[in-house]
């Protein structure tokens, strides 16, 4: 599994932890009926994706970007991990409840006109 | 059954990918260059300790304005589709449960408790982890709490708004104040107001104000979600 | 202040400052909000175009004080600037439009203000996050305005639609990683310069990952059933705004992250834009949803777009816009115009949209629309595709090519069937508010705007040629409406006799013939329209039209000149045609073929790789063979050889009874002219090759069916069309000669053909007009109630079968002098026997129209009004005086043949002499008129006195008859000839093209069985889609 | 050592997602995603990430759940609307 | 007395001799016929003195002008043919008026006095004469057939349309006549002149019943007169058309005489020996193997003789 996991283990474990994530997340967006279930699935796969993007960032040994002390002030460059992709991690977050809110409030409706939460009752519109 | 075969072929193709990825991966070992700029020099330039938070508010402030927008949309969506409109007919009224005394004493210590964390966070949010997100989302869940202990109560939807309202164009009119103080290309920056001593809290310009500004408008949005999810 | 309007920022800051002070203004009373909300929206289309006048050079935004790769940047260049002009625009008049929606709720006008905010994000960011947060922005303002109508419908699709959407951003965001862990920066500039650092595999898969989230966005095949499902199911305003707004970011983003997709497989993103826009289509034929179909013609468009994009991201400005624009824009206008106009029908079912046809001013913006996606000119479709289908021509992407014209005529056929399920009108009463109806007005007058624009700029110094005549014609037509029939009549005369003053000045040798054939000829029957007391509207602008594209073909020198006037012409005789009574269908027929016709002009002159009709004497011999083949086909479909007829019934038949006298006489010889063209400058290649023979073939083939066809007809219109058909054959077996005397025969059949099919349909004319009946069994003896009608018909019937000595003679002379001097000895042959047949359906026409018993409910029947009977004098002057004198004029055409092949014709008086034999036609007139009246003389010297009776004192079988119906011989007249040679005429040809059509229907409902309507089957397919992205990428 | 709680983890967010996929009852599936996101939230801790684990902990784990909760408490029962 | 005047009177005795020589075949046809049938028939002088009674006839009637017209068509088209064809070969005078046409110019003016005859008789409104005329364009269209096909095989033998010089071309000894030198030829468009003649078995046309004869239905007195003049000279425009063209001509009348009379007889034999063919018969018959020699004839022609 990989060359490096060895020597860099923490950011390659974490990776594939986010890459099975998205994977188990998509099997279940696939094949679960369930709108909410869909949406859980859903909500998988967008947290496998933030964590793959903070494994990333992150630089074995170094702690948080914040330059709270002299030590780090004056160090800053090797002792700190990137911050980037924190403020992204940050940022999608915040998107996915909004999104993980609208959608709920869709089944919430849907199920108000259909009395069923399954998404094949939901094919009015096809070919 | 035929289409989880299928399902789970193309699952295994893309995991196929995947460990393509991970395969070839070699975790960073040092910063990349503009990284390094953000470490070298943000503290300096926006008188940050957090670069988290300098990197959100200020380097990549045109994202964070546009995830408020993307949190505000959603808002509006969820009372688009949740709230009553004139002519719809309802059947039935819910009926909700009474909590139970403790759960009624223990929300009554608890939320103002929980309101001030929130404020504590974004206000901090230049120095320590956390920020406007973070607290607003912090509020947001004093009012569940609230919601908990008193189901028949009503937020004042007009206060909320007026606040949220109010809070998002601020953000917008300090973006703009950049530009007017520190001239084109200085929108949403921070460094029209004196970015003060590193450390403090009255210090990196205007972050704490934006943080305030972002931490109310995060927190009275998710509070209007959850009350229109709640009354639906 | 002018630095506001001078920003581009200010258009985020402008609407986000709006949106989110909406709630806070909501409370000071409803109209605040509302003006806040209008004011914004005007001011951001203030602020781009205001950017955009002043933009001298593509203009950076940096934010936060910091540069690019540090902070986040906007670019706002030319590029951007054409998008974000046409988004901000719609979104005005979207906004406008969706009024009635949007004055019940704060939270959706806020969401639209987001929504317009994302699109134009989308557009200028040019950092990879950054357009993240913008696509997340627009779609989610998206989804939460498409709840704004919470039936099951909006609701289930906005759901697919959302989990869609949930895929895709995280592809988009996975994509992001990786590209930020193989670069190290999101600066999109950055990226790109950095490309060959994302060549391995983390590098490919980032890459992949980033296309397939936005190609997905612009529903590629077969990836978009949700967003069929969204165009379907939601709200007409909202599917306008997603059709033309949403996927313009989309578009624009992918336009922007390309130059990071490897070049060596741009070939991939080509197929997929071409697969899209050719199963779209073929799947709109079975669709009956009005928005669904717009919904599978929106995709096939952005298809069509994503194609040009491949072949055009790194082409100059000029050309960029020209093609890429051009679709873009000519998609943007119609589509944003015929979504809304949905929207205020408020039907369903494309059946139901009669009721459209209760507005005018609609209804002609719903015209607008559907020819501008057809790509018919002068809209910006079809300048912008002809560039592109010529740049494919040059690079011999023939399949391409194909697959575009073929899907385009898909395109065609299902939206002008909607087109006549508009036009056949509804009881029901259409309710439009102002608001809706001043959206669609507005975006049909850019669309007349832009074209008018685009004709001047396009066809370069000539183009005022072609511009007045559009001009004129368009004015005539509007104002159709406030002055009298008579006098929109004459305004068009005089425009065509100016016309054809400036033509004559411009043109000469066989050019100058055909203008006077298609100007002359359209003048003098042009006086026949005089007979109806009510035309419609519209019947001088486009008559006009149709004469003036005629104009301009015999002046046009370069290939678009000649194509553009060539589709003007089919435009406005189609229009002609369907306003006939029981039109529709067969003018969809006639379109269907039309277009298909100029498909195969399109491809031909494509792959000449010629600008220039002279330069298609250039092309080396294989070439020419191929782009011959090609136009030839062109031009046969319009002359209605054998085998692609059958819309020639049809059109002629139901067209109103005068304007099939011009389709007839006039229209048809476009494609002889066509032909020449052709001939004329291929004919160093085509001289003696199997295909001219071959194209003989066709021509003698086509005479002979179209002869028979016509003998069995019982309408007399269809009758005349096939007949028609059948001499235009012998035209086109003259052209294929590639002879002198072939081409003098093709000139001279042509001419006659004009004389005698104006004298026979305007004769005819006056009949239908009097007895209102079309089948000729219904009719007979009118020849006392018509004489000159009848004299009129029967010169024409000797003068088309060629008995002397009339002109019809001097054609079969040449005809079968020309083939047998080049060798045609068969096909002479049964050219002789198609003659024959010809002389069944002639007899036929005379007899049961004007001879035989007269009908008692025709008692009181009169001659035709006088305004027919005027333009058939002067065509019976015109004929006898050319046969008396053929010399006057055969000779002027054998000069202009001469030009291109030495002459074989010699003259000696009025004796025309060839190889093979002679003919004086004034010494026949002369002898045959000599004898004729001595026999008459003869006659009336033996009778003094002569009783005259009535037709009905007869007596036969030893009876008298008592019932007049019994005594006319016409219903199935050519009983016996049916049994022994019908069987030649069983209608393959139409079994062919119905065959044809069902399959097509049949496989366009095949391939819409994938869209199950089940969003967990959408899902599969995007993931499918980006694992064929990437297994294609990663291939390699 | 920090590598095995990593693993540790790790494995707790899997299962955690992998529960949310499988469990039948709804209730139990938003939990078991709740607890994954939690599971993840500390993930970021290990990763250097303070921020990003505050808002998982407060939004991903905290807010979102919530609301699924209420989600299924709507979707349960009989209550039919006529929608304008 | 100039050149034309001359021509013009020359024509009219080549007129007159054809007309009458026209009459005696007519009336000799009857009479084989009937000998064939065992009846005595007509005395050769009937047909002359049903002429002179039809032309005798004072009162008329007429159905419009287009019926008093029908039967001017139709003379004119048989004297116009007769005017057109060169009758005696190297006789400047006797060969009428050929100069204003060559062959293609006889085989449409042929139509001329058809196309006015059905005309005409259409308008006389009896239901007989436009079965009768559709019948008669079916069947000319069938023989049309394998004569184009004999004569476009000539136009490739001689290559010209000339009749004269059709006919200069078959001097020289009985084996130069084109009967000789492409036989399939001149097969083919004798098959077509038995149609073309309306004998048996092709004469449905003229019998839709047998009492009223055909198109002519409603003519009677001049106008029957005019249609029998027309007749008998129409008919040996016909044959001298055919002797000119497949029988290398004739250089003076007695020869004419001899060679129509003898081509006259094929159609008059192989009348008598047939019934009467059903008008699609007709067309399949002539579309058949009329067709198939004709088109052998053709390409003989084409590829042997040439």
């Amino acid at each position: 599994m990989g060359l490096y996991l060895n020597q860099y283990p923490l950011a390659s474990i974490v990776l594939i932890t986010g890459f099975m994530m998205i994977l188990i997340g998509l099997w279940g967006m696939l094949t679960k009926t369930n709108i909410i279930k869909i949406i859980i699935s859903i909500t998988v796969v967008e947290t496998g994706v933030n964590v793959i993007l903070v494994s990333i960032g992150y630089i074995q040994g170094r702690t948080a970007p914040i330059l709270d002390t002299a030590v780090l002030q004056i160090d800053a460059l090797s002792r700190v991990v990137d911050p980037i992709p924190s403020a992204l991690v940050l940022t999608s977050i915040v998107i996915g409840l909004g999104t993980t809110a609208l959608m709920l409030s869709y089944v919430i409706k849907m199920y108000r006109v259909r009395q069923s939460l399954n998404i094949e009752d939901f094919g009015v519109l096809k070919w | 059954m035929i289409k989880r075969f299928f399902i789970a072929l193309s699952l295994i193709i893309l995991a196929g990918t995947f460990a393509k990825v991970v395969y070839n991966f070699v975790p960073n070992t040092e910063l990349t260059n503009v990284a390094k700029h953000y470490v070298q020099h943000g503290t300096q330039e926006l008188g940050a300790t957090n670069l988290v938070t300098a990197v959100v508010v200020t380097y990549r402030g045109l994202d964070t304005l546009g995830e408020v927008v993307v949190l505000f949309i959603s808002a509006a969506g969820v009372g688009l589709l949740l709230r009553r409109r004139k002519n719809d007919l309802v059947t039935k009224e819910e009926k909700r449960t009474e909590p139970s005394f403790l759960v009624q004493s223990v929300a009554e210590i608890l939320v103002p408790l929980i309101f001030m964390l929130g404020a504590y966070i974004f206000l901090n949010g230049h120095l320590t982890p956390g920020g406007g997100f973070q607290g607003g989302a912090v509020i947001a869940s004093g009012t569940m709490l609230l919601f908990l202990a008193a189901p028949y109560k009503h937020l004042n939807h007009g206060v909320l708004t007026a606040l949220e309202s109010i809070s998002g164009f601020a953000y917008v009119l300090i973006g703009i104040l950049g530009v007017t103080l520190l001239g084109a290309g200085h929108f949403i920056d921070n460094r029209f107001l004196p970015l003060g001593e590193l450390g403090t809290l009255l210090s990196a310009g205007a972050i704490p104000i934006i943080y305030i500004i972002i931490g109310l408008k995060v927190g009275t949005e998710l509070s209007v979600v959850l009350e229109d999810m709640r009354e639906e | 202040m002018v630095a506001y309007f001078q920003n581009p920022l200010n258009i985020y800051i402008t609407a986000m400052a709006a949106a989110f002070l909406l709630g806070l203004v909501h409370k000071l009373g409803k109209m605040a909000s509302l003006t806040l909300f209008y004011g914004a929206l005007t001011m951001m289309a203030a602020v781009t175009l205001g950017s955009a006048l002043s933009l001298s050079q593509p203009l950076i935004i940096q934010t936060a004080g910091f540069i690019a790769p540090l902070s986040i940047n906007l670019q706002f260049g030319y590029y951007e600037a054409f998008f974000t002009i046409c988004v901000n625009i719609a979104a005005l008049l979207g906004g406008l439009y969706l009024y009635d929606y949007l004055k019940d709720s704060v939270l959706a006008r806020a969401l639209f203000l987001m929504l317009v905010v994302g699109i134009n994000g989308m557009i200028m960011t040019r950092d990879l996050f950054n357009l993240f947060i913008f696509i997340e922005i627009t779609s989610i303002a998206t989804y939460g305005l498409i709840g704004l109508d919470r039936n099951i419908k909006a609701l289930s699709a906005g759901f697919k639609y959302i989990l869609a959407g949930g895929m895709i951003s995280a592809f988009f965001l996975l994509g992001t990683a990786l590209t930020y862990y193989k670069t190290g920066t999101l600066n999109i500039d950055q990226i790109i310069a950095m490309k060959d650092v994302l060549q391995d595999p983390i590098g490919l898969t980032a890459i992949t990952l980033l296309l397939t989230a936005l190609l997905i966005e612009l529903k590629p095949f077969p990836a978009n059933g949700w967003g069929l499902d969204v165009y379907q199911g939601s709200n007409a305003g909202i599917a306008a705004m997603i059709s033309v707004g949403v996927s313009t970011g989309a578009l624009f983003a992918l336009y922007k992250l390309l130059p990071l997709f490897p070049a060596q497989h741009m070939g991939i993103i080509s197929g997929i834009g071409l697969a899209t826009f050719f199963f779209s289509n073929l799947m709109g034929l079975k669709q009956t949803d009005a928005k669904r179909m717009l919904g599978y013609s929106s995709i096939g468009q952005m298809g069509l777009v994503l194609l040009a994009l491949s072949f055009f991201h790194t082409a100059p400005l000029t050309m960029f816009l020209g093609i890429v624009g051009g679709l873009f824009l000519n998609h943007f206008l119609a589509k944003a115009a015929l979504f809304w106009i949905a929207g205020i029908v408020k039907k369903d079912h494309i059946k139901e949209w009669g009721i459209l046809s209760q507005s005018k001013m609609l209804t002609v913006v719903f015209i607008i629309a559907v020819f501008a996606l057809i790509g018919l000119p002068p809209f910006p479709g079809f300048w912008a595709k002809w560039q592109f289908i010529m740049v494919l021509g040059s690079g011999n992407h023939t399949f391409i090519i194909a697959a575009i014209l073929i899907g385009s005529l898909f395109e065609a056929v299902y939206l002008l069937r909607w087109f006549n399920y508009v036009l056949a009108g509804s009881e029901e009463k259409l309710a439009c508010e102002k608001s809706k109806r001043v959206p669609v007005l507005i975006f049909g007058l850019i669309t007349a705007f832009i074209s008018a624009l685009l004709i001047k700029s396009s066809l370069g110094p000539q183009s005022s040629i072609y511009f007045f005549p559009i001009a004129f014609a368009v004015i005539l037509m509007f104002v159709g409406n406030f002055i009298p029939t008579k006098l929109r009549a004459l305004f068009a005369i005089s425009g065509i006799s100016y016309l054809s003053y400036y033509v004559q000045m411009n043109v000469s040798g066989l050019n100058l013939i055909f203008a006077q054939m298609f100007l002359w000829g359209g003048m003098i029957l042009s006086i026949a329209t005089f007979y109806k007391t009510k035309a419609k509207p519209a019947t001088y602008g486009l008559l006009f039209l149709m004469l003036a594209s005629l104009g301009g073909l015999v002046l046009s020198r370069t290939t678009l000149e000649f194509f553009f006037c060539w589709e003007i012409m089919t435009l406005a005789s189609y229009l002609l045609v369907i306003s006939g009574k029981n039109a529709k269908k067969a003018a969809l027929t006639y379109i269907t073929f039309s277009l298909g016709s100029a498909a195969f002009l399109m491809a031909g002159f494509a792959l000449s790789n010629s600008l220039t009709l002279m330069g298609l004497a250039a092309l080396p011999s294989s070439q020419a063979t191929i782009v011959f083949t090609l136009l030839a086909l062109g031009f046969l479909i319009k002359m209605g050889a054998f085998g692609v007829h059958i819309w020639v019934p049809g059109a002629y038949a139901e067209a109103e009874d005068d304007i099939s006298a011009f389709i007839a006489a006039i229209l048809s010889k476009a494609g002889v002219f066509g032909l020449f063209v052709i001939a004329i400058y291929m004919q160093s290649t085509i001289s003696n090759s199997t295909l001219a023979y071959s194209l003989g073939w066709l021509g003698i083939l086509t005479a002979t069916f179209g002869a028979l066809m016509a003998a069995f007809q019982e309408d007399i219109k269809k009758l005349l069309a096939y007949s028609s058909m059948g001499q235009m054959g012998y035209v086109i077996a003259a052209v294929a000669l590639m002879s002198h005397l072939g081409w003098v025969t093709a000139l001279y059949l042509s001419i006659n053909h004009i004389l005698y099919k104006s004298l026979l349909f305007l004769s005819v004319a006056g009949v239908i007009y009097r007895v209102n009946t079309r089948e000729m069994y219904k009719m007979g003896g009118l020849i006392k109630k018509m004489p000159i009608s009848f004299i009129s018909a029967m010169m024409a019937i000797i003068a088309m079968s060629g008995v002397p000595p009339l002109t019809g003679f001097g054609g079969k002379w040449l005809m079968y002098t020309a083939l047998i001097e080049k060798g045609w000895h068969l096909q002479a042959a049964l050219a002789f026997f198609a003659s024959g047949i010809a002389f069944l359906y002639m007899y036929r026409l005379v007899h049961s129209i004007f001879l035989g018993q007269a009908k008692p409910e025709h008692k009181d029947v009169k001659e035709a009004p006088l305004w027919l009977i005027i333009p058939q004098v002067i065509f019976m002057g015109l004929m006898m005086v050319g046969s008396t004198l053929p010399r006057l004029w055969v000779e002027k055409l054998s000069v202009a043949v001469g030009e291109f092949m030495p002459s074989t014709l010699t003259w000696s008086g009025q004796t025309a002499t060839t190889s093979l034999g002679y003919w004086n036609g004034f010494m026949v007139m002369n002898i045959v008129g000599v004898i004729f009246v001595i026999v008459l003389i003869f006659l009336l010297l033996t009778f003094q006195k002569v009783q005259k009776v009535k037709q009905f004192n007869i007596v036969f079988a030893g009876e008298r008859p008592f019932t007049p119906e019994t005594t006319h011989v016409a219903y199935n007249m050519y009983a016996p000839v049916q049994k022994a040679l019908g069987g030649w005429v069983k209608p393959r040809a139409t079994a062919f093209w119905d065959g044809v059509t069902e399959w097509s229907h049949t496989l366009s409902h095949m391939f819409a069985g994938i869209y199950t309507g089940n969003g967990q089957t959408y899902l599969f397919f995007i993931l499918l889609f980006f694992l064929m992205l990437n297994f294609l990428i990663g291939a390699n | 050592m920090l590598t095995v709680l990593t693993i540790t983890i790790c494995v707790g967010v899997l299962v955690g997602s992998l529960l949310a996929i499988v469990l039948d009852s709804l209730t139990s599936a938003v939990v078991s995603a709740g607890l994954a996101s939690l599971f993840a939230s500390v993930l970021y801790v290990l990763l250097s990430a303070p921020d990003v684990a505050m808002t998982e902990a407060a939004i991903g784990s905290g807010l979102t759940t919530m609301i699924f909760l209420y989600t299924i408490k709507k979707t349960q029962g009989v209550k039919k609307e006529v929608l304008k | 007395m100039g050149p034309l005047g001359l021509k013009i009177i020359y024509t009219l005795i080549t007129l007159v001799i054809c007309g009458v020589y026209g009459l005696l075949l007519g009336a000799f046809m009857a009479k084989t016929m009937a000998r064939v049938q065992g009846r005595i028939g007509i005395p050769l002088h009937q047909p002359f003195v049903d002429i002179i009674k039809n032309y005798g006839k004072r009162t008329a009637i007429s159905h419009g002008i287009m019926f008093y017209l029908g039967p001017v068509f139709r003379l004119t088209g048989g004297i116009g043919t007769l005017v057109f064809i060169p009758v005696i070969f190297g006789s400047e005078y006797f060969s009428n008026f050929s100069v204003a046409g060559d062959l293609l110019l006889v085989m449409y003016f042929i139509f001329f006095g058809q196309l006015g005859m059905a005309l005409g008789a259409s308008e006389g409104g009896h239901p007989y004469s436009p079965i009768g005329i559709a019948r008669g364009l079916a069947q000319m269209c069938a023989f049309e057939v394998p004569f184009a096909l004999a004569i476009i095989a000539i136009a490739i033998q001689y290559n010209t349309f000339s009749i004269t010089e059709i006919v200069a071309a078959q001097q020289g000894g009985i084996l130069s006549w084109t009967f000789f030198t492409n036989p399939f030829a001149v097969v083919a468009a004798l098959l077509a002149m038995l149609g073309m003649n309306m004998y048996p078995p092709f004469s449905i046309v003229l019998a839709p019943q047998e009492i009223p004869i055909g198109p002519p239905t409603e003519y009677h007195s001049a106008y029957l007169g005019m249609l029998q003049s027309n007749r008998a000279i129409f008919a040996a425009a016909k044959l001298v058309l055919f002797m000119n063209l497949f029988f290398g001509g004739a250089t003076n009348f007695p020869v004419l005489v001899l060679k129509t009379w003898a081509i006259y007889m094929c159609s008059v034999l192989v009348g008598a020996a047939f019934p009467r063919f059903r008008p699609e018969e007709t067309i399949r018959f002539f579309l058949r193997w009329p067709t198939v020699i004709g088109i052998v004839g053709l390409l003989f022609a084409k590829y042997y003789l040439i």
